[in-house]
């Protein structure tokens, strides 16, 4: 009955505003010829002959006007201007927003459709129902990506209609691949939600496939033509001396050369391989949030085990794609670096450095609420006590790690400050600002996260393997080895060359990732069949655990926003890097205390749409799976909130 | 300073050891150390060493034209700083102790990353270049340096006797400046000038600062240089109560450079006529010591300015502003020529310079095209490789005795206080104009004084070669030299229409430039400082009473109200008890 | 009875509060505004045509000559003299100086001589506020000199100032 | 020892171990953890780190030593419950009284101090490292910053003796004109570098050269302090523009010998 209500309220609402819309036009339109005085001079035009002085002045005002009207050249405009707000900051605003839904709207079929898969290899109808859950946050998400795409795209249109101009001049012939295959995925995406459990499992589960499939192509293509804006060229081995050149993909002048040297230029595959896994990181954490939203406003147990579930597995698949993001964003700042020195000592050395710790506190908060979420979750077991007192040592860990992490290259400092150290690095703390230091940090950090979902995973449960302890045994032993081998480079990284150093890298990340597949490799087997010494119970957990989640989701989101900036911002004053100039009012690179500014309002306004599109995604599709008593318990609840 | 501690700590271990240990070891004995040893320390050498003290030990490297005092000739066997007595050959200890530490405010830095043996091996291979070391004669055991005595009064006026008996001042000055009156013509035994130490300013000597440093350079006296041993004219008493009176010329082991004067308010009239009355206002005004170094930028590179620090106050009332600087020179040259203007060679060279100084010459040719003017004599003369330099007189040294002797050098002394002509806009406070004299878009006024005249002249820079007299600014000066210190007092009003005005609470940055007339410095020829701020602090009593009052209220405001809610809830919680309701799990935690 | 905030609410101090907490760290790290470098407006080899634009755009621009005192092309009871034909005109103006002479005086010393019939009120326009340079200052000698006449300036005439 | 300040250090570590000897209350150990490493921060080091980042590492502390108090329930009640026994209890209504004093004296005590802290020149941040203009113009010369090398590198492999000509060469140049702020050894401590603000470019430091490309390095030999873009404070900068002084071989040459001196290689063109 309550939604009914609403239903009729927004009903009027949009009645309302049509109205409301039609006239308010009309009125603008009209009023351009119809000022008031003006308005007396033309009638009383018609009825005397004889006029006024005034109203002459008045008539050969509006006639020069309209000699002046026509007379007046057309001109291409460079720039337009939103007052107050500025064309950049609006555009800014707006491709974030529509960044944001896009990335959402792109991630969740990739995991539901990988949950639906382990729903359907299990035959457990539990994983087809929190697919289904999360999919219907999907409908929604991709309106409001259309809507900002176009919001989005006449901004650009209006406010930059050279720039745009000279985009289309180079990409024209990708848009039409692009609106099809736009136009394939809202096939795609309605069959397979609205398809649900209509269609066979494997033809949803082939749904759900292109569904990806086409999403992850129109990314690619999106990305061609934000890549070309920061490296207008491929990277190829022209002169077969092995090192890597430049091929430019346009001309000095700006006049397409190869639309493949475009397209596939330095920077894409770096930011589409990126932009995948921080989607996925992104979307689970939003997926988390909807389901500690969802969790909050439960009233009976069954509710709160399944959203308590969902946002549990929302979370795992953030941080599981989270583990690989520093890696992805080192190989894109590597291709930065490559493509141009300038670019890249911006990004890590200039301009941008205190992004970049400002980014560090983010990513150690992530870290920080992860591993909270995990040790919480060791309240759900029986028995979880067991393994609380390695949480301090964890949090030691993680905490030291994060330190070197946030440690700046250069402090800021005061005079007597920067004389008593000689400069503005500290003898010794200089030492942790340097990039080994935040590559062992980072990968500590991931061993320490890996370890804590461990802990987790076997709270309360007791193996019945064999060799259960020296399984148990060997897992020890190769997550301390990885451990050692990280800081044996991080520490050594500091005697040898940087040519030499840089390389340490790979090695840690690979003794990570190894470690990683083996200790769970070993897991499985370990715990399989594994004993429970107590139950897991689904939904006993303290509301600040869900609130952990929502703080999560909303420093991925402030997270992607300023990373979105840092990307953007680096070509300064560049619309396409080295090839097209802004000279508009808003070229110069604002301060970062001025673009978080803009992130956090835009960030503000994302969870703004993000609960309605929640609050949506919980009117309808209960029906299904749920008892009735327990829809209207959330219906009587949301309808509560809403009013 | 740490890095000054540090080394006061280095000198005193490195005596602690040297004392212990010397008299076991028989110092006697010539220890040239192996074929291999001497090897290994002259790969050090070449690395290091060679490119001051040549790599032939000839004291003639690639820097030997421009650092002044002039690295040390190894081949001659002649050390400054020894505790062997004057005329000895130094222990490997001394050697050891220069290498570790150096030689404050001369090109010889200290070498804290070399390791012992290194050192040692270097030690054996410098010896190898002066035949000296082969010759026992010529080793001695070291002097025997006594604890100081404490420093009384009754000692420090027994040293002062002693002082002034010997006839310190007439190189070191009556008030220890280094501005006896044979200051101006001391050279060493090479013929090149040097400069008596200033007593008052610890920091810069160059044997080290402590007490047992001063007392080792009296009893040992400096090798090759005027500075002679006092071991057999002085009683070992006298010379400590010397070591007393030396020590108590200056204030501070470090010179505690500062980084702002803060300018204090006063309701009193600036009167710069009233010596009295300014000392007076002056003697509240916080005293702050900025360092001074060459100026090394721009053509007219000044590699070795004399004078290393100055001093500055100031003090302001409603309508005006006044600055005091203080700096030491040896003599004050009243009777040249001076002003930022002047036109200037690249850098003037010293002697000895022979065939290299057409190697630099030939580099920077097209340079050398665009000066003119007055100087221009003095180029051709400066690159002819006739190797007389410009001042005729057939001196080898610029210092010039010659010039001495005449009683006036041709450039007189000089210091200026350099303001932005504009501060900067208040979104940029850092935006500054080029600290060497402003550039064309960001010019700077300078505060000149030239001190034959003592009268204040505004000078616009805009850029090194684009300084013009104006008459924006009307600033008065007065000048006093006494006992080889200059004072000069300026006056401004503080609000100006061209140039800076001086609001209340303001950061000012503030340059300094100090010409020493003696040392031919003129135009961009100069000691120079960075960047620093005058603080006009505000005329009106601080109170700090209310913020800190407000800390305390609002710490007072949390801590109540957590014990309100506790108890609230814990009131809430008994009552619920009373009626069997418990908490669900999501209300138990506090969030 | 229960003391506890809403859930709606607290969600919203979460998210408020968290994204201020951001907020804040980027308002403490160090404020830098890089402004993309200046239009080169002059450069070396530009030619007397090249100066007369520049000088045009000067005028109605950072030499203020445009705004509000001098106009071209106008008549009637003007503030300031008209600067039509001015090219042409400045040769004749004062005997002894030439019409580049003439003109440069005008911008460097403009007391020195004042039009019959106008007031004394401009100020020389290579000091502040205006502070044109050198190069500046030719570029705008080659636009009046254009107004009726045929402009000679070059960067390397010399002004004589 | 590693710059710290040894009594500081090894007291803290003591009262840590009273702590686990008494077996010391998780309030007690929290509140230990944030003061000692606050006393660690301000007092442990023989050069005291900067405010601002001591203020990062208490603020992580911080959030950790709160997510450890409320990772469980059991946790966080026991972590609470002193606090609560001292505000309900009424025996200790002394020590909460006291307490109620104590903490505002601190906060004033505080404040106080901030306040009358010395005065001190205002300190803006600055590039140490700006980006390079796309590519420089030395002596008619254009280098391209991102493709640009040092010309004579290559004769390390194929000529050595021609190298070890440039090198000397560059050794003549360094000690004739740069030794003077950037020192000796290259510590960027010659006998001017104390009175220089920014501070001279410490060459020994394994996080400058070999993070350089080497056109990187002649850019800033070539163009020097004037050549700085804004953000790194050109202004301030005593760096000559050595186009002035020296030809481009002299350049060059200086270039190859502070890397080599230090055996550092320049960044490699598109290294990562």
């Amino acid at each position: 009955m309550n939604r009914n209500r609403i239903l009729f309220g927004i009903g009027v609402l949009a009645f309302v505003s049509v109205i409301v819309t039609v006239r308010l036009g009309g009125f603008l339109v009209d009023n351009e010829y119809r000022q008031p005085d003006r308005q007396v001079a033309a009638q009383e035009e018609q009825g005397e002959t004889e006029l006024t002085p005034r109203q002459q002045g008045i008539v050969d005002e509006q006639a020069a006007d309209e000699a002046e009207a026509r007379a007046r050249p057309y001109e291409e405009a460079e720039y337009r201007t939103v007052p107050f707000v500025g064309s950049r900051v609006t555009v800014w605003v707006l491709a974030q927003l529509h960044l944001l839904f896009a990335a959402f709207v792109l991630a969740v079929p990739l995991f539901a459709f990988i949950i639906e898969f382990v729903g359907y290899v299990k035959k457990e109808e539990r994983y087809n129902k929190l697919a289904y859950e999360f999919t219907k946050l999907l409908s929604v998400s991709f309106s409001m990506t259309a809507t900002f795409g176009a919001f989005l795209t006449f901004g650009l249109i209006i406010l930059y209609p050279k720039f745009t101009n000279y985009l289309m001049h180079i990409f024209s012939p990708t848009f039409l691949p692009y609106v099809l295959l736009f136009f394939l995925e809202a096939l795609f995406l309605y069959s397979y939600y609205y398809g649900w459990g209509k269609f066979g499992p494997k033809m949803h589960l082939f749904l759900g496939f292109m569904l990806n499939i086409v999403g992850t192509a129109i990314m690619f293509i999106a990305n061609a033509w934000l890549t070309f804006m920061m490296s207008p060229g491929r990277r190829d081995d022209v002169d077969g001396d092995g090192v890597p050149d430049f091929v430019s993909a346009v001309s000095e002048s700006g006049a397409l050369l190869s639309l493949r040297d475009a397209f596939f230029n330095f920077t894409w595959m770096p930011i589409n391989i990126h932009r995948i896994i921080a989607n996925v990181a992104f979307g689970g954490s939003i997926a988390a949030a909807y389901a500690a939203f969802r969790y909050l406003q439960a009233k009976t147990d069954e509710e709160k085990a399944h959203f308590d579930w969902m946002g549990y597995v929302g979370n795992f698949v953030a941080i599981i794609a989270f583990l690989p993001l520093p890696f992805a964003g080192y190989y894109l700042a590597a291709e930065i670096y490559a493509f141009s020195q300038t670019l890249g000592i911006q990004m890590m050395g200039g301009t941008f450095s205190w992004l970049f710790v400002i980014q560090a506190a983010l990513i150690g908060n992530l870290f920080l609420g992860a591993n909270y979420y995990l040790w919480l979750g060791m309240g759900r077991m029986e028995g979880g006590v067991h393994f609380q007192k390695f949480i301090k040592w964890l949090l030691i860990a993680i905490a030291l790690c994060f330190a070197v992490w946030a440690t700046p290259r250069y402090a800021i400092s005061s005079v007597s400050e920067i004389a008593a150290m000689g400069g503005s690095s500290h003898p010794q703390l200089s030492y942790l600002g340097q990039m080994s230091a935040k590559n062992t940090a980072v990968n500590i950090l991931i061993l320490s996260t890996y370890m804590s979902f461990l802990l987790y995973r076997r709270t309360g449960r007791q193996s019945v393997h064999p060799h259960r302890q020296l399984l148990t045994r060997a897992q020890a032993i190769v997550f301390s080895s990885a451990a050692a081998l990280v800081i044996f480079y991080g520490v050594y990284g500091y005697y040898v060359d940087a040519a030499i150093r840089i390389r340490f890298a790979i090695p840690q990340v690979y003794s990570v990732l190894a470690a990683l597949v083996v200790i769970t490799v070993i897991d499985l087997p370990l715990y399989r069949n594994a004993a429970q010494s107590g139950e897991t119970k689904w939904g006993r957990m303290p509301a600040v655990s869900q609130y952990a989640l929502i703080f999560i989701a909303l420093s991925f989101t402030w997270l992607m926003g300023l990373m979105g900036y840092v990307r953007s911002g680096l070509r300064q004053e560049w619309h396409v890097y080295g090839v097209i100039l802004d000279t508009s009012p808003d070229a110069y690179t604002p301060t970062l205390g001025f673009a978080t500014q803009v992130v956090s309002v835009t960030v503000l306004i994302f969870f703004g749409l993000l609960g309605v599109v929640f609050w949506l995604s919980s009117l309808g599709g209960k029906k299904d799976w749920e008892p009735k008593a327990v829809a209207d318990g959330g219906d009587r609840l949301e309808g509560g909130q809403a009013a | 300073m740490t890095a000054q501690t540090r080394l006061r700590r280095q000198v005193a271990a490195t005596f602690a050891v040297a004392t212990v240990l010397l008299p076991l070891s028989a110092s006697a004995q010539v220890d040239l150390g192996t074929e291999e040893q001497r090897a290994a320390g002259k790969v050090v050498y070449d690395k290091y060493c060679g490119q001051c003290h040549g790599d032939t030990g000839d004291g003639n490297g690639y820097a030997t034209p421009r650092v002044k005092p002039k690295p040390r000739d190894f081949t001659t066997g002649t050390y400054k700083f020894r505790t062997t007595p004057n005329g000895m050959l130094p222990t490997d200890d001394d050697l050891r102790r220069v290498i570790e530490i150096g030689a404050p405010y001369t090109s010889m830095p200290g070498w804290p990353n070399l390791t012992s043996t290194e050192i040692q091996n270097v030690i054996y291979y410098i010896k190898s270049f002066s035949p000296d070391f082969e010759n026992p004669d010529r080793y001695a055991e070291p002097i025997d340096i006594p604890r100081p005595l404490e420093s009384t009064e009754e000692s420090i006026a027994r040293g002062r006797v002693v002082y002034e008996e010997q006839g310190c001042g007439a190189c070191h000055g009556e008030a220890g400046r280094g501005d006896g009156a044979s200051a101006p013509t001391l050279v060493n035994d090479k013929g090149d000038p040097i400069r008596a130490a200033d007593l008052t300013q610890r920091w810069t000597y160059r044997g080290g600062p402590t007490k047992e440093d001063i007392y080792r350079t009296f009893s040992t006296g400096l090798n090759g240089t005027p500075m002679p041993s006092y071991a057999d004219s002085l009683e070992v008493e006298d010379r400590q109560h010397l070591v007393n009176y030396v020590y108590s010329l200056g204030d501070a082991d470090d010179p505690n450079y500062g980084t702002l004067i803060t300018a204090v308010y006063s309701e009193e009239p600036l009167d710069l006529q009233d010596e009295e009355a300014l000392d007076a206002l002056f003697e509240s005004a916080p005293m702050t010591r900025f360092p001074l170094v060459g100026q090394i930028t721009e053509p007219g590179r000044n590699f070795f300015p004399p004078v290393t620090s100055i001093e500055a106050q100031a003090v302001y009332n409603r309508d005006e502003i006044a600055f005091r600087v203080r700096w030491h020179d040896l003599r004050a040259d009243t009777s040249g020529r001076n002003n930022p203007s002047l036109e200037v060679p690249m850098w003037d060279e010293d002697n000895g310079i022979g065939g290299d100084a057409t190697d630099a010459a030939g580099d920077s040719d097209d340079f050398f095209g665009d000066f003119g003017g007055e100087e221009a004599p003095a180029e051709d003369d400066f690159f002819g490789d006739s190797g007389d330099d410009f001042f005729g007189d057939g001196g080898d040294d610029f210092f010039g005795a010659a010039d001495a002797g005449a009683g006036g050098a041709e450039f007189s002394d000089a210091v200026a206080l350099q303001f932005p002509a504009s501060l900067a806009p208040e979104e940029t406070p850092e935006l500054k104009p080029y600290f060497l004299y402003g550039d064309a878009q960001n010019p700077v006024d300078l505060w000149f004084v030239n001190l034959t005249y003592g009268v204040a002249d505004t000078f616009r820079g805009r850029g090194s070669d684009s300084i013009e007299a104006t008459e924006a600014d009307i600033v008065e000066a007065v000048t006093s030299y006494d006992q080889g210190a200059w004072t000069v007092t300026y006056k401004r009003r503080r609000s100006s229409r061209a140039g800076v005005s001086f609001a209340e609470e303001q950061y000012t940055p503030v340059a300094f430039s100090v010409w020493d007339g003696f040392n031919r410095e003129r135009g961009n020829k100069r000691a120079l400082s960075s960047w620093f701020y005058v603080y006009t602090e505000p005329s009106a009593e601080q109170t700090v009473a209310g913020p800190v009052l407000r800390a305390a209220l609002i710490v007072l405001a949390i801590e109540l109200l957590v014990v309100f809610l506790v108890r609230r809830r814990a009131r809430q919680q008994a009552a619920g008890e009373e009626t069997a309701g418990t908490l669900t799990a999501t209300e138990a935690p506090a969030v | 009875m229960k003391l506890s905030v809403p859930m709606p609410v607290r969600l919203v101090l979460l998210v408020v509060g968290t994204t201020a907490f951001y907020m804040y760290l980027g308002q403490i790290v160090p404020q830098k505004e890089a402004h993309p470098p200046p239009p080169v407006l002059i450069s070396a080899e530009m030619t007397t045509e090249d100066l007369v634009a520049v000088g045009a755009e000067l005028a109605s621009g950072k030499g203020q000559c445009l705004v509000g005192c001098h106009t071209v092309g106008q008549s009637g009871p003007l503030r300031y003299p008209d600067l039509d034909g001015i090219g042409a005109r400045a040769a004749t103006q004062i005997e002894g100086l030439s019409g580049l002479e003439y003109l440069a005086q005008s911008l460097y010393e403009p007391a020195a001589f004042i039009v019959p019939g106008f007031a004394d009120g401009m100020q020389p326009i290579d000091q502040p506020p205006i502070s044109l340079s050198e190069d500046e200052m030719k570029a705008v000698i080659a636009w009046l000199q254009s107004l009726g006449g045929t402009p000679t300036v070059t960067l390397d005439t010399d002004l004589g100032y | 020892m590693w710059g710290l300040n040894l009594p500081i250090v090894l007291a803290l570590a003591a009262i840590g171990g009273v702590l686990v000897w008494r077996r010391a209350h998780t309030l007690v150990w929290l509140l230990y953890s944030l003061g000692a490493l606050w006393a660690f921060f301000k007092f442990g080091f023989v050069v005291p780190i900067p405010q601002s980042v001591a203020t990062i590492y208490l603020a992580i502390t911080g959030l950790a030593l709160v997510a450890y108090a409320s990772s469980s329930r059991e946790r966080l009640a026991e972590t609470v419950q002193p606090i609560k026994r001292l505000i309900l209890e009424p025996r200790y209504r002394l020590a909460l009284a006291g307490l109620l004093v104590a903490l505002p004296a601190l906060a004033a005590y505080n404040a106080y101090a901030d306040l009358t802290m010395p005065l001190e020149a205002p300190g803006f941040g600055r590039e140490i490292h700006p980006a390079p203009p796309p590519e420089i113009t030395v002596h008619d010369e254009t280098v391209n910053m991102t493709t640009g090398d040092n010309p004579y590198l290559h004769y390390k492999a194929d000529d050595p003796e021609l190298y070890g000509k440039h090198l000397e060469n560059g050794r003549r140049v360094y000690y004739e004109n740069c030794f003077w702020c950037h020192g000796d050894g290259m510590g960027g401590d010659g006998m001017f570098a104390h009175g220089l603000n920014p501070v001279p470019s410490n060459f020994n430091d394994v996080g400058t050269l070999p993070a350089l490309q080497s056109s990187f390095v002649h850019w800033r030999i070539a163009k020097g302090g004037p050549g700085l873009p804004g953000p790194g404070t050109p202004w301030d900068s005593a760096m000559p523009a050595w186009e002035k002084f020296l030809t481009t071989e002299e350049m060059w040459d200086v270039n190859l010998f502070i890397y080599d001196f230090n055996g550092f290689e320049p960044r490699a063109l598109g290294q990562h």
